[in-house]
Protein backbone atom coordinates (compact mmCIF):
# COMPACT_ATOMS: atom_id res chain seq x y z
CA UNK A 1 0.00 0.00 0.00
CA UNK A 2 0.95 3.48 -0.70
CA UNK A 3 -0.17 6.92 -0.11
CA UNK A 4 0.08 9.52 -2.60
CA UNK A 5 -0.95 13.27 -1.87
CA UNK A 6 -1.27 16.40 -3.77
CA UNK A 7 -0.46 20.12 -2.03
CA UNK A 8 -1.53 23.83 -3.33
CA UNK A 9 -3.02 24.33 -6.78
CA UNK A 10 -2.37 20.66 -7.61
CA UNK A 11 -4.81 19.64 -4.85
CA UNK A 12 -7.41 21.87 -6.11
CA UNK A 13 -7.18 20.99 -10.16
CA UNK A 14 -7.01 17.83 -9.02
CA UNK A 15 -9.81 17.70 -6.66
CA UNK A 16 -7.72 15.20 -4.67
CA UNK A 17 -5.53 15.66 -1.57
CA UNK A 18 -4.84 11.84 -1.01
CA UNK A 19 -4.73 8.33 -2.76
CA UNK A 20 -4.17 5.07 -1.17
CA UNK A 21 -3.14 2.58 -3.92
CA UNK A 22 -2.85 -1.04 -2.26
CA UNK A 23 -0.87 -3.75 -3.65
CA UNK A 24 -0.93 -4.50 -7.02
CA UNK A 25 -2.70 -1.18 -7.71
CA UNK A 26 0.23 0.82 -8.52
CA UNK A 27 3.01 0.36 -10.95
CA UNK A 28 6.34 -0.12 -8.59
CA UNK A 29 8.50 2.07 -10.20
CA UNK A 30 8.46 6.28 -9.25
CA UNK A 31 7.82 6.91 -13.05
CA UNK A 32 5.31 4.63 -13.86
CA UNK A 33 3.17 5.50 -11.39
CA UNK A 34 3.27 8.90 -12.52
CA UNK A 35 2.13 7.89 -16.30
CA UNK A 36 -0.48 5.79 -14.44
CA UNK A 37 -1.65 8.60 -13.04
CA UNK A 38 -1.52 10.63 -16.15
CA UNK A 39 -3.86 8.61 -17.61
CA UNK A 40 -6.89 9.37 -15.22
CA UNK A 41 -7.28 12.67 -16.99
CA UNK A 42 -6.19 15.90 -18.47
CA UNK A 43 -5.88 17.76 -15.30
CA UNK A 44 -3.62 14.39 -14.41
CA UNK A 45 -2.01 14.67 -17.18
CA UNK A 46 -0.96 17.85 -16.91
CA UNK A 47 0.54 17.49 -13.30
CA UNK A 48 2.18 14.02 -13.71
CA UNK A 49 3.79 15.12 -17.34
CA UNK A 50 4.81 19.21 -16.07
CA UNK A 51 8.76 20.17 -15.80
CA UNK A 52 7.82 22.14 -12.65
CA UNK A 53 6.11 19.40 -10.76
CA UNK A 54 7.98 18.35 -7.42
CA UNK A 55 8.50 14.72 -6.44
CA UNK A 56 9.25 13.96 -2.49
CA UNK A 57 9.21 10.47 -1.70
CA UNK A 58 8.61 10.07 2.54
CA UNK A 59 9.26 13.45 2.80
CA UNK A 60 12.10 14.32 0.88
CA UNK A 61 12.28 15.54 -2.17
CA UNK A 62 13.79 13.57 -5.16
CA UNK A 63 13.97 13.90 -8.64
CA UNK A 64 15.67 10.43 -9.48
CA UNK A 65 13.21 7.72 -10.46
CA UNK A 66 12.89 4.87 -7.72
CA UNK A 67 11.31 1.63 -6.84
CA UNK A 68 8.18 2.46 -4.73
CA UNK A 69 7.92 0.19 -1.67
CA UNK A 70 4.59 -0.74 0.57
CA UNK A 71 4.06 2.31 3.03
CA UNK A 72 6.10 4.99 0.94
CA UNK A 73 4.30 8.54 0.91
CA UNK A 74 4.28 9.88 -2.30
CA UNK A 75 3.61 13.48 -2.89
CA UNK A 76 3.30 15.70 -5.71
CA UNK A 77 3.17 19.44 -5.82
CA UNK A 78 4.23 22.51 -7.32
CA UNK A 79 7.42 24.46 -6.94
CA UNK A 80 7.37 26.13 -3.53
CA UNK A 81 6.62 29.74 -2.70
CA UNK A 82 7.00 29.88 1.09
CA UNK A 83 9.26 32.56 3.29
CA UNK B 1 15.55 25.69 16.48
CA UNK B 2 12.36 25.37 14.47
CA UNK B 3 8.93 26.41 14.79
CA UNK B 4 5.75 26.13 12.73
CA UNK B 5 3.32 27.97 13.79
CA UNK B 6 -0.20 29.83 12.99
CA UNK B 7 0.43 32.42 15.96
CA UNK B 8 2.61 35.59 15.32
CA UNK B 9 5.96 35.55 16.86
CA UNK B 10 8.00 37.98 18.46
CA UNK B 11 11.35 39.49 17.40
CA UNK B 12 12.31 40.39 20.35
CA UNK B 13 12.02 37.30 21.98
CA UNK B 14 13.43 35.67 19.53
CA UNK B 15 16.43 37.87 19.85
CA UNK B 16 16.67 36.88 23.36
CA UNK B 17 17.24 33.86 22.50
CA UNK B 18 20.02 34.33 19.86
CA UNK B 19 21.36 36.30 22.47
CA UNK B 20 22.60 34.19 25.39
CA UNK B 21 26.53 33.38 24.14
CA UNK B 22 29.51 35.49 24.91
CA UNK B 23 31.46 34.09 22.43
CA UNK B 24 28.91 34.75 19.79
CA UNK B 25 29.84 38.68 18.37
CA UNK B 26 27.51 38.19 15.71
CA UNK B 27 23.76 38.49 15.06
CA UNK B 28 21.98 38.30 11.65
CA UNK B 29 18.18 38.02 11.75
CA UNK B 30 15.94 38.14 8.16
CA UNK B 31 11.91 38.67 8.98
CA UNK B 32 9.71 38.24 5.58
CA UNK B 33 6.42 40.10 6.33
CA UNK B 34 3.40 40.51 4.03
CA UNK B 35 3.51 42.99 1.25
CA UNK B 36 0.35 45.06 0.34
CA UNK B 37 1.52 44.87 -3.27
CA UNK B 38 2.31 41.78 -5.69
CA UNK B 39 2.85 41.57 -9.33
CA UNK B 40 1.38 44.80 -9.42
CA UNK B 41 -2.16 44.25 -7.68
CA UNK B 42 -3.27 44.91 -4.40
CA UNK B 43 -2.73 42.17 -2.16
CA UNK B 44 -5.55 41.71 0.92
CA UNK B 45 -4.92 38.70 2.61
CA UNK B 46 -2.03 35.22 2.10
CA UNK B 47 -2.89 31.75 2.98
CA UNK B 48 0.26 29.89 3.59
CA UNK B 49 -0.62 25.72 2.97
CA UNK B 50 2.24 23.57 3.88
CA UNK B 51 3.26 20.06 3.67
CA UNK B 52 2.92 18.99 7.48
CA UNK B 53 5.97 16.94 8.36
CA UNK B 54 7.90 17.25 5.61
CA UNK B 55 8.20 21.33 6.47
CA UNK B 56 10.05 20.74 9.52
CA UNK B 57 12.32 17.93 7.89
CA UNK B 58 13.26 19.81 4.98
CA UNK B 59 14.06 23.01 7.58
CA UNK B 60 15.82 20.54 9.64
CA UNK B 61 17.91 19.55 6.37
CA UNK B 62 18.66 23.15 5.36
CA UNK B 63 19.76 24.22 8.93
CA UNK B 64 21.61 21.11 9.32
CA UNK B 65 23.83 22.20 6.16
CA UNK B 66 24.46 25.49 7.02
CA UNK B 67 26.03 24.39 10.58
CA UNK B 68 28.04 21.86 8.34
CA UNK B 69 28.88 25.14 6.16
CA UNK B 70 29.67 27.96 8.87
CA UNK B 71 30.70 27.87 12.45
CA UNK B 72 26.98 28.85 13.98
CA UNK B 73 26.35 29.15 17.94
CA UNK B 74 22.79 29.01 17.05
CA UNK B 75 19.94 29.40 14.59
CA UNK B 76 16.39 29.44 14.91
CA UNK B 77 13.50 29.23 12.20
CA UNK B 78 10.05 30.08 12.28
CA UNK B 79 7.51 30.22 9.31
CA UNK B 80 4.23 30.84 9.92
CA UNK B 81 1.14 29.08 8.44
CA UNK B 82 -2.82 29.97 7.70
CA UNK B 83 -4.49 32.97 6.80
CA UNK B 84 -1.91 36.35 7.09
CA UNK B 85 -2.48 40.01 5.85
CA UNK B 86 -0.43 42.73 4.93
CA UNK B 87 1.92 43.87 7.38
CA UNK B 88 1.98 40.88 9.47
CA UNK B 89 5.43 38.81 9.94
CA UNK B 90 5.15 35.40 8.06
CA UNK B 91 9.14 34.07 8.64
CA UNK B 92 12.32 34.67 10.52
CA UNK B 93 15.26 33.18 10.74
CA UNK B 94 18.16 33.80 13.41
CA UNK B 95 21.54 33.07 13.30
CA UNK B 96 24.20 33.82 15.80
CA UNK B 97 27.82 33.28 15.10
CA UNK B 98 31.04 34.45 16.32
CA UNK B 99 32.18 36.35 12.99
CA UNK B 100 29.75 39.03 11.37
CA UNK B 101 30.34 37.13 7.53
CA UNK B 102 29.42 33.98 8.69
CA UNK B 103 26.43 34.76 10.10
CA UNK B 104 25.74 36.85 7.21
CA UNK B 105 25.86 33.91 4.75
CA UNK B 106 24.50 31.69 6.67
CA UNK B 107 21.22 33.58 6.97
CA UNK B 108 20.91 34.14 3.66
CA UNK B 109 22.07 30.65 2.59
CA UNK B 110 19.08 29.45 4.93
CA UNK B 111 16.28 31.84 3.67
CA UNK B 112 17.44 31.09 -0.26
CA UNK B 113 16.70 27.22 0.67
CA UNK B 114 13.67 27.66 2.27
CA UNK B 115 12.29 29.30 -0.70
CA UNK B 116 13.27 27.01 -3.12
CA UNK B 117 13.39 23.45 -0.81
CA UNK B 118 10.32 24.00 1.97
CA UNK B 119 6.93 23.23 0.78
CA UNK B 120 4.99 26.14 1.66
CA UNK B 121 2.84 27.24 -0.80
CA UNK B 122 1.38 31.20 -0.74
CA UNK B 123 -2.41 32.05 -2.01
CA UNK B 124 -3.29 35.79 -2.14
CA UNK B 125 -6.26 37.72 -2.19
CA UNK B 126 -5.94 40.18 -5.03
CA UNK B 127 -8.93 42.39 -6.19
CA UNK B 128 -8.79 39.83 -9.02
CA UNK B 129 -9.60 37.02 -6.89
CA UNK B 130 -7.67 34.27 -5.56
CA UNK B 131 -4.48 33.17 -7.05
CA UNK B 132 -1.91 31.03 -6.04
CA UNK B 133 1.73 32.39 -6.01
CA UNK B 134 4.21 31.59 -8.59
CA UNK B 135 7.71 30.24 -7.93
CA UNK B 136 9.83 33.40 -8.96
CA UNK B 137 12.93 32.69 -11.21
CA UNK B 138 15.27 34.94 -8.67
CA UNK B 139 14.72 32.95 -5.60
CA UNK B 140 15.86 29.88 -8.01
CA UNK B 141 19.01 32.07 -8.76
CA UNK B 142 19.98 32.64 -5.48
CA UNK B 143 19.87 29.80 -4.08
CA UNK B 144 21.90 28.21 -7.31
CA UNK B 145 24.48 30.62 -6.04
CA UNK B 146 25.34 28.12 -3.48
CA UNK B 147 25.80 25.54 -5.57
CA UNK C 1 18.62 57.20 11.11
CA UNK C 2 21.71 57.30 13.09
CA UNK C 3 22.71 57.20 16.87
CA UNK C 4 25.76 56.88 18.56
CA UNK C 5 25.43 56.60 22.52
CA UNK C 6 26.69 55.60 25.28
CA UNK C 7 24.21 53.51 26.51
CA UNK C 8 22.12 50.20 25.54
CA UNK C 9 19.94 49.71 22.96
CA UNK C 10 16.76 47.69 22.53
CA UNK C 11 16.84 45.50 19.78
CA UNK C 12 12.77 44.76 20.12
CA UNK C 13 12.12 48.82 19.80
CA UNK C 14 14.20 49.05 16.76
CA UNK C 15 12.80 46.15 15.05
CA UNK C 16 9.55 48.25 15.66
CA UNK C 17 11.06 51.30 13.83
CA UNK C 18 12.30 49.51 10.94
CA UNK C 19 8.34 47.49 10.61
CA UNK C 20 6.10 50.28 10.06
CA UNK C 21 5.91 49.87 6.18
CA UNK C 22 3.43 47.48 4.29
CA UNK C 23 5.58 48.11 1.41
CA UNK C 24 8.96 46.28 2.67
CA UNK C 25 8.37 42.71 2.42
CA UNK C 26 12.18 42.40 4.30
CA UNK C 27 13.77 43.23 7.10
CA UNK C 28 17.73 42.41 8.03
CA UNK C 29 19.11 43.12 10.95
CA UNK C 30 22.53 42.83 12.44
CA UNK C 31 23.72 42.99 16.10
CA UNK C 32 27.33 42.86 17.16
CA UNK C 33 28.34 41.86 20.54
CA UNK C 34 31.31 42.17 22.37
CA UNK C 35 32.86 38.35 22.38
CA UNK C 36 34.88 37.10 25.39
CA UNK C 37 37.54 35.86 23.66
CA UNK C 38 40.02 37.85 20.93
CA UNK C 39 43.23 36.40 19.36
CA UNK C 40 43.46 33.84 21.73
CA UNK C 41 43.22 35.82 25.02
CA UNK C 42 39.95 36.04 27.67
CA UNK C 43 38.69 40.16 26.87
CA UNK C 44 37.53 41.36 30.25
CA UNK C 45 36.39 45.00 28.76
CA UNK C 46 36.42 46.91 25.74
CA UNK C 47 36.63 50.60 25.65
CA UNK C 48 35.15 52.27 22.17
CA UNK C 49 36.99 55.66 21.17
CA UNK C 50 35.22 58.37 18.35
CA UNK C 51 36.48 61.36 16.62
CA UNK C 52 32.80 62.92 17.38
CA UNK C 53 31.12 64.51 14.97
CA UNK C 54 32.73 62.58 11.86
CA UNK C 55 31.56 59.38 12.88
CA UNK C 56 27.86 60.72 12.39
CA UNK C 57 28.95 62.05 9.04
CA UNK C 58 31.22 58.76 7.79
CA UNK C 59 27.74 57.04 8.89
CA UNK C 60 25.82 59.21 7.19
CA UNK C 61 27.81 58.53 3.80
CA UNK C 62 27.90 55.11 4.05
CA UNK C 63 24.06 54.83 4.23
CA UNK C 64 23.69 57.43 1.73
CA UNK C 65 25.80 55.10 -0.60
CA UNK C 66 23.82 52.24 0.73
CA UNK C 67 20.22 54.03 -0.48
CA UNK C 68 21.86 55.01 -3.89
CA UNK C 69 22.55 51.29 -4.53
CA UNK C 70 19.65 49.64 -3.66
CA UNK C 71 15.77 50.54 -3.11
CA UNK C 72 15.60 50.98 0.26
CA UNK C 73 12.56 51.75 2.48
CA UNK C 74 14.47 52.27 6.09
CA UNK C 75 18.26 52.10 7.65
CA UNK C 76 18.76 52.38 10.95
CA UNK C 77 22.50 52.11 12.38
CA UNK C 78 23.14 52.65 15.95
CA UNK C 79 26.95 52.26 17.43
CA UNK C 80 27.73 52.69 21.00
CA UNK C 81 30.78 54.14 22.47
CA UNK C 82 32.62 54.15 25.82
CA UNK C 83 32.96 50.88 28.24
CA UNK C 84 31.66 47.96 27.76
CA UNK C 85 31.78 44.23 28.72
CA UNK C 86 31.35 40.89 27.24
CA UNK C 87 27.86 40.11 26.13
CA UNK C 88 27.14 43.67 25.67
CA UNK C 89 25.84 44.99 22.78
CA UNK C 90 28.01 47.15 20.60
CA UNK C 91 26.53 48.35 17.10
CA UNK C 92 23.07 47.40 15.49
CA UNK C 93 22.26 47.97 11.85
CA UNK C 94 18.76 47.68 10.55
CA UNK C 95 17.76 47.81 6.69
CA UNK C 96 13.80 46.98 5.39
CA UNK C 97 13.16 46.51 1.80
CA UNK C 98 10.56 45.08 -0.43
CA UNK C 99 12.93 42.54 -1.62
CA UNK C 100 15.37 40.37 0.50
CA UNK C 101 18.25 40.29 -1.52
CA UNK C 102 18.56 44.08 -1.26
CA UNK C 103 17.62 43.82 2.57
CA UNK C 104 20.72 41.50 2.55
CA UNK C 105 23.05 43.15 0.95
CA UNK C 106 22.72 46.69 2.15
CA UNK C 107 22.76 46.04 5.58
CA UNK C 108 26.42 43.62 4.60
CA UNK C 109 27.36 46.57 3.00
CA UNK C 110 26.52 49.05 6.02
CA UNK C 111 28.46 46.66 8.12
CA UNK C 112 31.66 46.30 5.93
CA UNK C 113 31.80 49.83 5.50
CA UNK C 114 31.19 50.92 8.93
CA UNK C 115 34.33 48.49 9.85
CA UNK C 116 36.68 50.28 7.17
CA UNK C 117 35.71 53.71 7.27
CA UNK C 118 33.90 54.61 10.62
CA UNK C 119 36.39 56.62 13.55
CA UNK C 120 36.09 54.20 15.88
CA UNK C 121 38.60 52.59 17.72
CA UNK C 122 38.60 49.77 19.99
CA UNK C 123 40.52 49.06 23.43
CA UNK C 124 40.66 45.49 24.83
CA UNK C 125 41.14 44.79 28.83
CA UNK C 126 43.37 41.31 28.71
CA UNK C 127 45.36 39.59 31.28
CA UNK C 128 48.29 41.18 29.45
CA UNK C 129 46.99 44.27 29.92
CA UNK C 130 45.06 46.63 27.70
CA UNK C 131 45.95 46.87 23.67
CA UNK C 132 44.58 48.70 20.89
CA UNK C 133 42.58 46.41 18.56
CA UNK C 134 44.99 45.64 15.07
CA UNK C 135 42.46 46.00 11.93
CA UNK C 136 41.84 42.79 10.00
CA UNK C 137 42.88 42.51 6.67
CA UNK C 138 39.61 40.44 6.11
CA UNK C 139 37.45 43.50 7.25
CA UNK C 140 39.43 45.70 4.57
CA UNK C 141 38.97 42.56 1.72
CA UNK C 142 35.13 42.64 2.72
CA UNK C 143 34.70 46.08 2.00
CA UNK C 144 36.66 46.00 -0.94
CA UNK C 145 34.08 43.80 -2.59
CA UNK C 146 32.07 46.24 -2.94
CA UNK C 147 33.91 48.72 -4.81
CA UNK D 1 44.63 78.66 12.46
CA UNK D 2 44.56 74.95 12.13
CA UNK D 3 43.67 72.15 14.23
CA UNK D 4 45.49 69.14 14.12
CA UNK D 5 44.15 66.11 16.10
CA UNK D 6 44.86 62.79 16.92
CA UNK D 7 43.13 59.75 18.15
CA UNK D 8 43.52 56.00 19.63
CA UNK D 9 46.93 54.47 20.34
CA UNK D 10 48.41 57.95 18.28
CA UNK D 11 46.77 60.60 20.59
CA UNK D 12 48.87 57.74 23.46
CA UNK D 13 51.87 57.59 21.78
CA UNK D 14 52.65 61.29 21.04
CA UNK D 15 51.09 62.09 24.53
CA UNK D 16 48.98 64.57 22.17
CA UNK D 17 45.19 64.73 21.51
CA UNK D 18 45.35 68.52 19.48
CA UNK D 19 47.23 71.31 18.40
CA UNK D 20 46.33 74.64 17.49
CA UNK D 21 49.21 75.90 14.42
CA UNK D 22 48.39 79.54 13.84
CA UNK D 23 49.13 81.10 10.16
CA UNK D 24 52.52 80.62 9.54
CA UNK D 25 53.60 78.33 12.00
CA UNK D 26 52.38 75.19 9.86
CA UNK D 27 53.55 74.45 5.59
CA UNK D 28 50.15 75.03 3.32
CA UNK D 29 50.72 71.51 1.92
CA UNK D 30 49.31 68.58 3.55
CA UNK D 31 52.41 66.71 2.83
CA UNK D 32 54.77 69.82 3.83
CA UNK D 33 52.29 69.19 7.29
CA UNK D 34 53.70 65.65 7.81
CA UNK D 35 56.91 66.25 7.64
CA UNK D 36 56.86 69.23 9.51
CA UNK D 37 55.34 67.18 12.03
CA UNK D 38 57.92 63.99 11.83
CA UNK D 39 60.21 66.10 12.78
CA UNK D 40 59.29 66.78 16.37
CA UNK D 41 60.59 63.45 17.46
CA UNK D 42 61.01 59.59 16.35
CA UNK D 43 56.98 58.77 17.48
CA UNK D 44 56.13 61.97 15.48
CA UNK D 45 58.26 60.13 12.51
CA UNK D 46 56.46 56.87 12.84
CA UNK D 47 53.19 58.20 12.79
CA UNK D 48 53.46 60.99 10.15
CA UNK D 49 55.44 58.13 8.23
CA UNK D 50 53.43 54.92 8.35
CA UNK D 51 51.32 53.98 5.26
CA UNK D 52 49.09 52.66 7.77
CA UNK D 53 48.03 56.02 8.45
CA UNK D 54 44.51 57.29 7.65
CA UNK D 55 44.14 61.59 7.20
CA UNK D 56 41.00 63.41 7.79
CA UNK D 57 40.42 67.02 6.75
CA UNK D 58 37.30 68.34 8.00
CA UNK D 59 36.02 65.11 8.63
CA UNK D 60 36.65 63.47 6.00
CA UNK D 61 39.06 61.13 5.72
CA UNK D 62 41.65 61.95 2.50
CA UNK D 63 44.56 59.91 0.55
CA UNK D 64 45.18 63.10 -1.75
CA UNK D 65 47.92 65.80 -1.07
CA UNK D 66 45.77 69.17 -0.04
CA UNK D 67 46.76 72.43 0.28
CA UNK D 68 45.35 73.71 3.59
CA UNK D 69 43.03 77.01 4.25
CA UNK D 70 42.40 79.10 8.08
CA UNK D 71 39.80 76.84 9.61
CA UNK D 72 40.68 73.67 8.13
CA UNK D 73 40.70 70.35 11.15
CA UNK D 74 43.46 67.91 10.03
CA UNK D 75 42.94 64.72 12.09
CA UNK D 76 45.39 61.62 12.11
CA UNK D 77 44.35 58.23 12.93
CA UNK D 78 45.19 54.63 12.79
CA UNK D 79 43.17 51.97 10.74
CA UNK D 80 39.72 52.16 12.58
CA UNK D 81 38.40 48.77 14.48
CA UNK D 82 34.50 49.90 15.29
CA UNK D 83 31.71 47.47 14.56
Amino acid sequence: MIKVRFFASFREKLNCEQLTLQEGEYAPLLSALKSQLADQGEGWREVMMSERTLVAINQTMTRQDVTLRSGDEVAFFPPVTGG
Amino acid sequence: MIAIQTEDFSPAQEYERLEGSKSSGAIVTFTGTVRDMNLGDKVGGLFLEHYTGMTEKALQEIIDEAMARWELQTVRVIHRIGQMYPGDRIVFVGVASAHRKEAFAACEFIMDYLKTRAPFWKKETTPEGDRWVDERESDQAAADRWL
